[in-house]
Protein backbone atom coordinates (compact mmCIF):
# COMPACT_ATOMS: atom_id res chain seq x y z
CA UNK A 1 0.00 0.00 0.00
CA UNK A 2 1.62 3.06 -1.08
CA UNK A 3 0.76 6.38 -2.49
CA UNK A 4 2.39 9.28 -4.10
CA UNK A 5 0.89 12.76 -4.36
CA UNK A 6 2.75 15.53 -6.05
CA UNK A 7 0.82 18.88 -6.30
CA UNK A 8 -0.28 22.00 -5.39
CA UNK A 9 -2.49 21.19 -2.60
CA UNK A 10 -1.92 21.54 1.23
CA UNK A 11 -2.26 18.13 3.18
CA UNK A 12 -3.69 17.01 6.52
CA UNK A 13 -1.08 15.06 8.81
CA UNK A 14 -3.95 13.92 10.62
CA UNK A 15 -5.50 12.25 7.61
CA UNK A 16 -1.94 10.95 6.50
CA UNK A 17 -1.62 9.04 9.50
CA UNK A 18 -4.98 7.78 9.97
CA UNK A 19 -4.23 6.01 6.63
CA UNK A 20 -0.37 4.47 7.86
CA UNK A 21 -2.35 3.48 11.00
CA UNK A 22 -5.17 1.78 8.93
CA UNK A 23 -2.68 -1.06 7.95
CA UNK A 24 -3.44 -3.78 9.82
CA UNK A 25 -2.52 -5.55 13.16
CA UNK A 26 1.21 -6.10 11.92
CA UNK A 27 1.93 -2.46 11.87
CA UNK A 28 3.76 -1.79 15.04
CA UNK A 29 5.59 1.01 14.35
CA UNK A 30 4.84 4.72 12.38
CA UNK A 31 7.50 6.99 11.28
CA UNK A 32 6.57 10.37 9.56
CA UNK A 33 8.58 13.05 8.68
CA UNK A 34 7.24 16.45 7.32
CA UNK A 35 8.71 19.89 6.18
CA UNK A 36 7.76 23.29 6.29
CA UNK A 37 9.24 26.88 5.51
CA UNK A 38 11.25 28.42 7.72
CA UNK A 39 12.28 31.88 8.38
CA UNK A 40 15.86 31.27 7.28
CA UNK A 41 17.43 28.96 4.98
CA UNK A 42 19.87 30.47 2.43
CA UNK A 43 19.12 33.78 3.02
CA UNK A 44 17.43 35.00 6.00
CA UNK A 45 14.00 36.57 6.51
CA UNK A 46 12.70 33.92 4.04
CA UNK A 47 8.76 35.29 3.35
CA UNK A 48 7.65 31.85 1.16
CA UNK A 49 9.62 29.15 -1.25
CA UNK A 50 8.72 28.81 -4.66
CA UNK A 51 8.61 25.22 -5.66
CA UNK A 52 9.46 23.73 -9.54
CA UNK A 53 9.26 20.28 -10.41
CA UNK A 54 9.09 17.97 -14.03
CA UNK A 55 5.97 16.78 -13.99
CA UNK A 56 5.65 13.06 -14.87
CA UNK A 57 8.78 12.41 -14.34
CA UNK A 58 9.12 13.44 -10.56
CA UNK A 59 6.04 10.93 -9.55
CA UNK A 60 7.72 8.04 -11.63
CA UNK A 61 11.42 8.58 -9.56
CA UNK A 62 9.28 8.72 -6.25
CA UNK A 63 7.48 5.60 -7.14
CA UNK A 64 10.82 4.03 -7.75
CA UNK A 65 12.45 5.37 -4.48
CA UNK A 66 9.50 3.97 -2.87
CA UNK A 67 10.25 0.36 -4.95
CA UNK A 68 13.73 0.80 -3.68
CA UNK A 69 12.53 1.21 -0.03
CA UNK A 70 10.41 -2.13 -0.15
CA UNK A 71 13.03 -4.17 -1.10
CA UNK A 72 15.32 -2.45 1.34
CA UNK A 73 13.21 -2.60 4.63
CA UNK A 74 9.96 -4.62 5.43
CA UNK A 75 6.96 -1.88 4.96
CA UNK A 76 3.33 -1.84 5.54
CA UNK A 77 2.73 1.43 3.92
CA UNK A 78 4.31 4.46 2.46
CA UNK A 79 2.61 7.72 2.08
CA UNK A 80 5.11 10.94 0.10
CA UNK A 81 3.52 14.39 -0.28
CA UNK A 82 5.77 16.90 -1.64
CA UNK A 83 3.36 20.22 -2.85
CA UNK A 84 5.06 22.68 -5.65
CA UNK A 85 4.36 26.48 -6.73
CA UNK A 86 4.08 29.40 -3.94
CA UNK A 87 4.06 28.76 -0.31
CA UNK A 88 4.72 30.80 2.39
CA UNK A 89 6.15 30.77 6.19
CA UNK A 90 5.20 27.99 8.34
CA UNK A 91 3.21 26.48 5.61
CA UNK A 92 3.91 22.47 5.05
CA UNK A 93 5.98 21.47 2.10
CA UNK A 94 6.20 17.74 2.33
CA UNK A 95 5.07 14.78 3.40
CA UNK A 96 6.91 10.63 3.99
CA UNK A 97 5.09 8.29 6.30
CA UNK A 98 6.16 4.79 6.47
CA UNK A 99 4.33 2.20 8.56
CA UNK A 100 6.30 -1.16 9.51
CA UNK A 101 6.01 -3.94 12.07
CA UNK A 102 9.62 -2.69 13.83
CA UNK A 103 10.80 1.16 14.41
CA UNK A 104 13.95 0.28 12.80
CA UNK A 105 12.58 -0.38 9.21
CA UNK A 106 9.96 2.75 9.62
CA UNK A 107 12.66 5.50 10.41
CA UNK A 108 15.52 3.84 8.61
CA UNK A 109 13.18 4.05 5.31
CA UNK A 110 11.36 7.28 6.41
CA UNK A 111 15.07 8.81 6.49
CA UNK A 112 15.94 7.17 3.48
CA UNK A 113 13.16 8.62 1.48
CA UNK A 114 13.67 12.06 2.76
CA UNK A 115 17.12 11.96 1.52
CA UNK A 116 17.11 10.76 -1.74
CA UNK A 117 14.23 13.10 -2.38
CA UNK A 118 16.57 15.99 -1.84
CA UNK A 119 19.19 14.85 -4.07
CA UNK A 120 17.94 12.70 -6.87
CA UNK A 121 14.42 13.75 -7.06
CA UNK A 122 14.00 16.81 -10.02
CA UNK A 123 12.18 19.88 -6.90
CA UNK A 124 13.86 22.84 -7.20
CA UNK A 125 13.18 25.80 -4.16
CA UNK A 126 13.75 28.89 -4.92
CA UNK A 127 13.53 31.50 -1.54
CA UNK A 128 11.55 34.29 -1.73
CA UNK A 129 12.17 37.29 0.67
CA UNK A 130 11.21 41.04 0.79
CA UNK A 131 14.54 41.99 -0.99
CA UNK A 132 14.39 39.55 -3.48
CA UNK A 133 14.66 35.93 -4.38
CA UNK A 134 17.21 33.26 -5.08
CA UNK A 135 17.34 29.46 -6.04
CA UNK A 136 18.36 27.35 -3.10
CA UNK A 137 21.86 25.71 -3.64
CA UNK A 138 22.23 21.82 -3.20
CA UNK A 139 24.06 21.27 -0.24
CA UNK A 140 26.94 19.19 0.73
CA UNK A 141 25.21 17.84 3.66
CA UNK A 142 22.04 16.78 1.86
CA UNK A 143 24.81 15.25 -0.97
CA UNK A 144 26.43 13.59 1.82
CA UNK A 145 23.57 12.12 3.84
CA UNK A 146 21.75 11.42 0.31
CA UNK A 147 25.45 9.42 -0.54
CA UNK A 148 25.18 7.10 2.84
CA UNK A 149 22.19 4.54 1.45
CA UNK A 150 24.54 3.64 -1.00
CA UNK A 151 23.22 2.76 -4.89
CA UNK B 1 7.47 16.46 -33.16
CA UNK B 2 9.84 15.93 -35.84
CA UNK B 3 11.16 12.39 -36.04
CA UNK B 4 15.09 14.07 -36.37
CA UNK B 5 14.67 15.74 -33.98
CA UNK B 6 14.84 15.83 -29.55
CA UNK B 7 12.98 17.46 -27.45
CA UNK B 8 14.92 19.54 -24.66
CA UNK B 9 13.32 20.96 -21.45
CA UNK B 10 15.25 23.29 -19.17
CA UNK B 11 14.12 23.74 -15.63
CA UNK B 12 14.51 26.40 -12.53
CA UNK B 13 17.87 28.71 -12.57
CA UNK B 14 18.35 27.48 -16.04
CA UNK B 15 15.18 27.98 -17.05
CA UNK B 16 15.15 31.58 -16.05
CA UNK B 17 18.66 32.14 -17.40
CA UNK B 18 18.34 30.95 -20.75
CA UNK B 19 14.82 32.93 -20.53
CA UNK B 20 12.87 29.22 -22.38
CA UNK B 21 11.46 25.97 -21.01
CA UNK B 22 12.49 24.14 -23.73
CA UNK B 23 12.75 23.77 -27.87
CA UNK B 24 13.45 21.47 -30.68
CA UNK B 25 16.56 20.67 -31.68
CA UNK B 26 18.20 18.40 -34.60
CA UNK B 27 19.78 15.13 -33.60
CA UNK B 28 20.84 13.52 -36.56
CA UNK B 29 22.46 9.86 -35.86
CA UNK B 30 23.44 8.39 -32.64
CA UNK B 31 24.42 11.42 -30.07
CA UNK B 32 24.89 11.71 -26.48
CA UNK B 33 23.59 13.61 -23.68
CA UNK B 34 26.66 15.97 -23.54
CA UNK B 35 27.07 15.94 -26.92
CA UNK B 36 23.90 17.82 -27.31
CA UNK B 37 25.29 19.74 -24.47
CA UNK B 38 28.48 21.02 -26.05
CA UNK B 39 26.16 21.73 -29.05
CA UNK B 40 24.02 24.23 -27.20
CA UNK B 41 26.98 25.46 -25.20
CA UNK B 42 28.46 26.67 -28.56
CA UNK B 43 25.64 29.27 -28.87
CA UNK B 44 27.58 31.59 -26.51
CA UNK B 45 26.54 34.04 -23.84
CA UNK B 46 24.27 32.71 -20.86
CA UNK B 47 24.23 28.85 -23.31
CA UNK B 48 28.08 28.47 -22.05
CA UNK B 49 26.91 27.71 -18.44
CA UNK B 50 25.53 24.70 -19.65
CA UNK B 51 29.22 23.42 -19.55
CA UNK B 52 31.09 26.04 -17.21
CA UNK B 53 30.57 27.05 -13.70
CA UNK B 54 28.07 25.31 -11.80
CA UNK B 55 27.25 21.53 -12.68
CA UNK B 56 24.23 20.35 -14.91
CA UNK B 57 21.94 17.56 -14.10
CA UNK B 58 20.78 15.82 -16.90
CA UNK B 59 17.39 13.51 -17.42
CA UNK B 60 16.67 12.01 -20.83
CA UNK B 61 12.95 10.14 -20.97
CA UNK B 62 12.27 11.33 -17.64
CA UNK B 63 15.26 9.14 -16.12
CA UNK B 64 18.07 10.57 -14.56
CA UNK B 65 21.06 10.22 -17.15
CA UNK B 66 24.74 11.23 -17.52
CA UNK B 67 26.80 13.07 -20.49
CA UNK B 68 27.90 9.66 -21.51
CA UNK B 69 23.99 8.03 -22.16
CA UNK B 70 22.77 8.36 -25.40
CA UNK B 71 20.05 10.44 -27.22
CA UNK B 72 18.07 9.28 -30.06
CA UNK B 73 15.60 11.41 -32.55
CA UNK B 74 12.54 11.59 -30.76
CA UNK B 75 13.65 11.77 -27.27
CA UNK B 76 13.04 14.20 -24.61
CA UNK B 77 16.26 15.63 -22.54
CA UNK B 78 16.38 17.57 -19.60
CA UNK B 79 19.13 19.59 -18.11
CA UNK B 80 18.72 21.27 -14.77
CA UNK B 81 20.41 22.36 -11.88
CA UNK B 82 21.33 20.14 -8.51
CA UNK B 83 17.75 19.48 -7.19
CA UNK B 84 16.51 20.64 -4.05
CA UNK B 85 13.32 19.76 -3.06
CA UNK B 86 11.95 17.71 0.32
CA UNK C 1 9.43 24.10 25.03
CA UNK C 2 8.80 19.88 25.76
CA UNK C 3 6.02 17.84 26.98
CA UNK C 4 6.09 14.48 28.66
CA UNK C 5 3.15 12.74 29.32
CA UNK C 6 2.89 9.16 31.26
CA UNK C 7 -0.89 7.75 31.88
CA UNK C 8 -3.65 5.77 30.95
CA UNK C 9 -5.08 8.21 28.46
CA UNK C 10 -4.99 7.88 24.59
CA UNK C 11 -3.56 10.45 22.55
CA UNK C 12 -4.29 12.15 19.71
CA UNK C 13 -1.15 12.18 16.90
CA UNK C 14 -3.17 15.05 15.05
CA UNK C 15 -3.09 17.67 18.23
CA UNK C 16 0.52 16.34 18.88
CA UNK C 17 1.56 17.59 15.56
CA UNK C 18 -0.36 20.89 15.58
CA UNK C 19 1.59 21.53 19.10
CA UNK C 20 4.64 20.71 17.29
CA UNK C 21 4.30 22.83 14.22
CA UNK C 22 3.47 25.87 16.44
CA UNK C 23 6.93 26.30 17.60
CA UNK C 24 7.55 29.51 15.16
CA UNK C 25 9.06 30.40 11.79
CA UNK C 26 12.75 28.77 12.63
CA UNK C 27 10.83 25.03 12.71
CA UNK C 28 11.61 23.06 9.10
CA UNK C 29 11.24 19.72 9.90
CA UNK C 30 9.38 17.38 11.87
CA UNK C 31 9.88 14.18 12.76
CA UNK C 32 7.00 11.97 14.95
CA UNK C 33 7.10 8.35 15.93
CA UNK C 34 4.13 6.14 17.10
CA UNK C 35 4.34 2.64 18.36
CA UNK C 36 1.27 0.82 18.33
CA UNK C 37 0.11 -2.78 19.35
CA UNK C 38 0.84 -5.02 16.59
CA UNK C 39 -0.28 -8.56 16.28
CA UNK C 40 2.90 -10.75 17.07
CA UNK C 41 5.65 -10.07 19.34
CA UNK C 42 7.27 -12.84 21.65
CA UNK C 43 3.40 -14.55 21.23
CA UNK C 44 1.76 -14.48 17.93
CA UNK C 45 -2.47 -14.35 18.51
CA UNK C 46 -1.46 -10.86 20.22
CA UNK C 47 -4.61 -9.17 21.68
CA UNK C 48 -3.29 -6.83 23.93
CA UNK C 49 -0.63 -5.81 26.03
CA UNK C 50 -0.19 -4.71 29.73
CA UNK C 51 2.25 -2.08 30.45
CA UNK C 52 3.66 -1.39 34.10
CA UNK C 53 5.65 1.54 35.06
CA UNK C 54 7.42 3.16 38.07
CA UNK C 55 5.62 6.13 38.70
CA UNK C 56 7.68 9.27 39.42
CA UNK C 57 10.90 7.61 38.45
CA UNK C 58 9.00 6.67 34.85
CA UNK C 59 8.49 10.89 34.20
CA UNK C 60 11.73 12.52 35.38
CA UNK C 61 14.33 9.29 33.51
CA UNK C 62 12.51 10.55 30.58
CA UNK C 63 12.83 14.31 31.67
CA UNK C 64 16.67 13.70 31.85
CA UNK C 65 16.70 12.12 28.24
CA UNK C 66 15.13 15.03 26.59
CA UNK C 67 17.73 17.86 28.41
CA UNK C 68 20.16 15.05 26.84
CA UNK C 69 18.45 15.37 23.44
CA UNK C 70 18.35 18.93 23.27
CA UNK C 71 22.40 18.99 24.44
CA UNK C 72 23.18 16.83 21.49
CA UNK C 73 20.99 18.66 19.03
CA UNK C 74 18.95 21.42 17.84
CA UNK C 75 15.62 21.14 19.00
CA UNK C 76 12.33 23.91 19.07
CA UNK C 77 9.66 21.41 20.57
CA UNK C 78 9.96 17.53 21.94
CA UNK C 79 6.67 15.40 23.23
CA UNK C 80 7.01 12.09 24.48
CA UNK C 81 3.84 10.34 25.41
CA UNK C 82 3.71 6.77 26.56
CA UNK C 83 0.44 5.10 27.94
CA UNK C 84 0.32 2.59 30.82
CA UNK C 85 -2.28 0.07 31.42
CA UNK C 86 -4.40 -2.30 29.42
CA UNK C 87 -3.96 -1.81 25.82
CA UNK C 88 -6.02 -3.72 22.97
CA UNK C 89 -4.72 -4.77 19.43
CA UNK C 90 -3.65 -1.83 17.09
CA UNK C 91 -3.46 1.16 20.21
CA UNK C 92 -1.32 3.66 20.18
CA UNK C 93 1.25 2.67 22.92
CA UNK C 94 3.80 5.93 22.65
CA UNK C 95 4.56 8.95 20.73
CA UNK C 96 7.87 10.79 20.26
CA UNK C 97 7.72 13.90 18.01
CA UNK C 98 10.61 16.64 17.94
CA UNK C 99 10.34 19.80 15.79
CA UNK C 100 13.75 21.32 14.16
CA UNK C 101 15.42 23.60 12.20
CA UNK C 102 17.12 20.75 10.31
CA UNK C 103 15.74 17.43 9.31
CA UNK C 104 18.92 15.72 10.56
CA UNK C 105 18.31 16.82 14.76
CA UNK C 106 14.59 15.97 14.24
CA UNK C 107 15.48 12.52 12.96
CA UNK C 108 18.40 11.95 15.28
CA UNK C 109 16.61 12.78 18.48
CA UNK C 110 13.41 10.94 17.81
CA UNK C 111 14.98 7.61 17.26
CA UNK C 112 17.33 8.66 20.18
CA UNK C 113 14.44 9.54 22.76
CA UNK C 114 12.67 5.72 21.39
CA UNK C 115 15.98 3.63 21.88
CA UNK C 116 16.09 4.70 24.64
CA UNK C 117 12.54 4.33 25.75
CA UNK C 118 13.28 1.15 24.87
CA UNK C 119 16.58 0.35 27.34
CA UNK C 120 16.70 2.98 30.47
CA UNK C 121 13.04 4.32 31.13
CA UNK C 122 11.07 1.57 33.68
CA UNK C 123 8.15 0.53 31.38
CA UNK C 124 7.52 -3.58 31.30
CA UNK C 125 5.16 -4.52 28.72
CA UNK C 126 3.09 -7.83 29.05
CA UNK C 127 1.61 -9.44 25.58
CA UNK C 128 -1.81 -11.17 26.56
CA UNK C 129 -3.18 -13.92 23.73
CA UNK C 130 -6.46 -16.03 24.25
CA UNK C 131 -4.18 -18.46 25.72
CA UNK C 132 -1.96 -16.60 28.20
CA UNK C 133 -0.41 -13.64 28.79
CA UNK C 134 3.73 -13.61 28.85
CA UNK C 135 6.12 -10.71 29.93
CA UNK C 136 8.01 -9.32 26.90
CA UNK C 137 11.81 -10.45 27.15
CA UNK C 138 14.02 -7.58 26.87
CA UNK C 139 15.64 -7.91 22.83
CA UNK C 140 19.02 -7.95 21.48
CA UNK C 141 18.26 -5.26 19.25
CA UNK C 142 16.96 -3.29 21.54
CA UNK C 143 20.07 -3.54 23.51
CA UNK C 144 22.34 -2.47 20.67
CA UNK C 145 20.22 -0.07 19.20
CA UNK C 146 20.28 1.43 22.74
CA UNK C 147 24.23 1.33 22.74
CA UNK C 148 24.69 3.19 19.26
CA UNK C 149 24.13 6.50 21.28
CA UNK C 150 27.24 6.08 23.62
CA UNK C 151 26.40 7.35 27.18
CA UNK D 1 9.33 4.14 57.43
CA UNK D 2 11.33 4.21 60.25
CA UNK D 3 15.17 5.85 59.81
CA UNK D 4 16.72 2.18 59.72
CA UNK D 5 14.90 0.85 57.04
CA UNK D 6 15.29 0.98 53.39
CA UNK D 7 11.97 0.61 51.18
CA UNK D 8 11.76 -1.64 48.70
CA UNK D 9 9.74 -1.90 45.91
CA UNK D 10 9.54 -4.79 43.01
CA UNK D 11 7.81 -3.93 39.58
CA UNK D 12 6.39 -6.86 36.35
CA UNK D 13 7.40 -9.73 36.05
CA UNK D 14 9.57 -10.11 39.83
CA UNK D 15 6.35 -8.43 41.34
CA UNK D 16 4.43 -11.03 40.51
CA UNK D 17 7.14 -14.15 41.16
CA UNK D 18 7.59 -12.65 44.28
CA UNK D 19 4.31 -12.25 45.36
CA UNK D 20 4.60 -8.43 46.66
CA UNK D 21 5.36 -4.98 44.99
CA UNK D 22 7.29 -4.01 48.04
CA UNK D 23 8.86 -3.84 51.83
CA UNK D 24 10.49 -2.60 54.23
CA UNK D 25 13.62 -3.91 55.39
CA UNK D 26 16.23 -3.29 58.22
CA UNK D 27 19.49 -1.59 56.74
CA UNK D 28 21.69 -0.53 59.63
CA UNK D 29 24.98 1.16 58.67
CA UNK D 30 26.52 1.15 55.00
CA UNK D 31 25.08 -0.89 52.43
CA UNK D 32 25.06 -1.28 49.09
CA UNK D 33 22.32 -2.49 46.52
CA UNK D 34 24.08 -5.17 45.43
CA UNK D 35 24.40 -6.47 49.54
CA UNK D 36 20.31 -6.17 49.88
CA UNK D 37 19.90 -8.12 46.64
CA UNK D 38 21.97 -11.09 48.52
CA UNK D 39 20.39 -10.46 51.50
CA UNK D 40 16.85 -10.81 50.32
CA UNK D 41 18.00 -13.73 47.67
CA UNK D 42 18.79 -15.89 50.88
CA UNK D 43 15.15 -16.24 52.11
CA UNK D 44 15.04 -18.88 49.17
CA UNK D 45 12.42 -20.38 47.00
CA UNK D 46 11.49 -17.55 44.35
CA UNK D 47 13.73 -14.79 46.04
CA UNK D 48 16.77 -16.87 44.73
CA UNK D 49 16.18 -15.01 41.29
CA UNK D 50 17.45 -11.94 42.45
CA UNK D 51 20.88 -13.25 42.00
CA UNK D 52 20.62 -16.18 39.76
CA UNK D 53 19.21 -16.54 36.18
CA UNK D 54 17.85 -13.31 34.37
CA UNK D 55 19.35 -9.99 35.16
CA UNK D 56 17.90 -7.88 37.85
CA UNK D 57 18.10 -3.82 37.18
CA UNK D 58 18.10 -1.51 40.14
CA UNK D 59 17.14 1.84 40.63
CA UNK D 60 17.77 3.82 43.94
CA UNK D 61 15.78 6.90 44.64
CA UNK D 62 14.57 6.30 41.31
CA UNK D 63 17.54 6.82 39.55
CA UNK D 64 19.11 4.11 37.40
CA UNK D 65 22.10 2.10 40.42
CA UNK D 66 24.26 -0.52 39.92
CA UNK D 67 25.06 -2.78 42.42
CA UNK D 68 27.93 -1.07 43.83
CA UNK D 69 25.42 1.86 44.33
CA UNK D 70 25.38 2.97 48.18
CA UNK D 71 22.34 2.36 50.17
CA UNK D 72 21.38 4.72 53.40
CA UNK D 73 18.22 4.59 55.63
CA UNK D 74 15.86 6.03 54.61
CA UNK D 75 16.34 5.02 50.85
CA UNK D 76 13.53 3.67 47.96
CA UNK D 77 15.63 1.37 46.20
CA UNK D 78 13.98 -0.83 43.57
CA UNK D 79 14.44 -4.15 41.87
CA UNK D 80 12.48 -4.93 38.23
CA UNK D 81 13.43 -6.89 35.31
CA UNK D 82 15.57 -5.25 32.24
CA UNK D 83 12.68 -2.93 30.44
CA UNK D 84 10.38 -2.96 27.42
CA UNK D 85 8.78 -0.20 26.86
CA UNK D 86 8.84 2.25 24.14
Amino acid sequence: MSEVRVGEADFDVAQEYARLRDSGGGTGAIATFTGLVRDSGDLSGVTGLYLEHYPGMTEQVIEDLIRQARERWQLRAVRVIHRVGTLKLTDQIVFVGVASAHREDAFAACQFLMDILKTSVPFWKKELTESGEHWVEQKDTDVRLGDRWGE
Amino acid sequence: MAEDTVTIRYFARLREELDTDGESVPCAGARTAGDLLAQLASRGGPWQQLVEGQPVMIAVNQAMARPETPVQPGDEVAFFPPVTGG
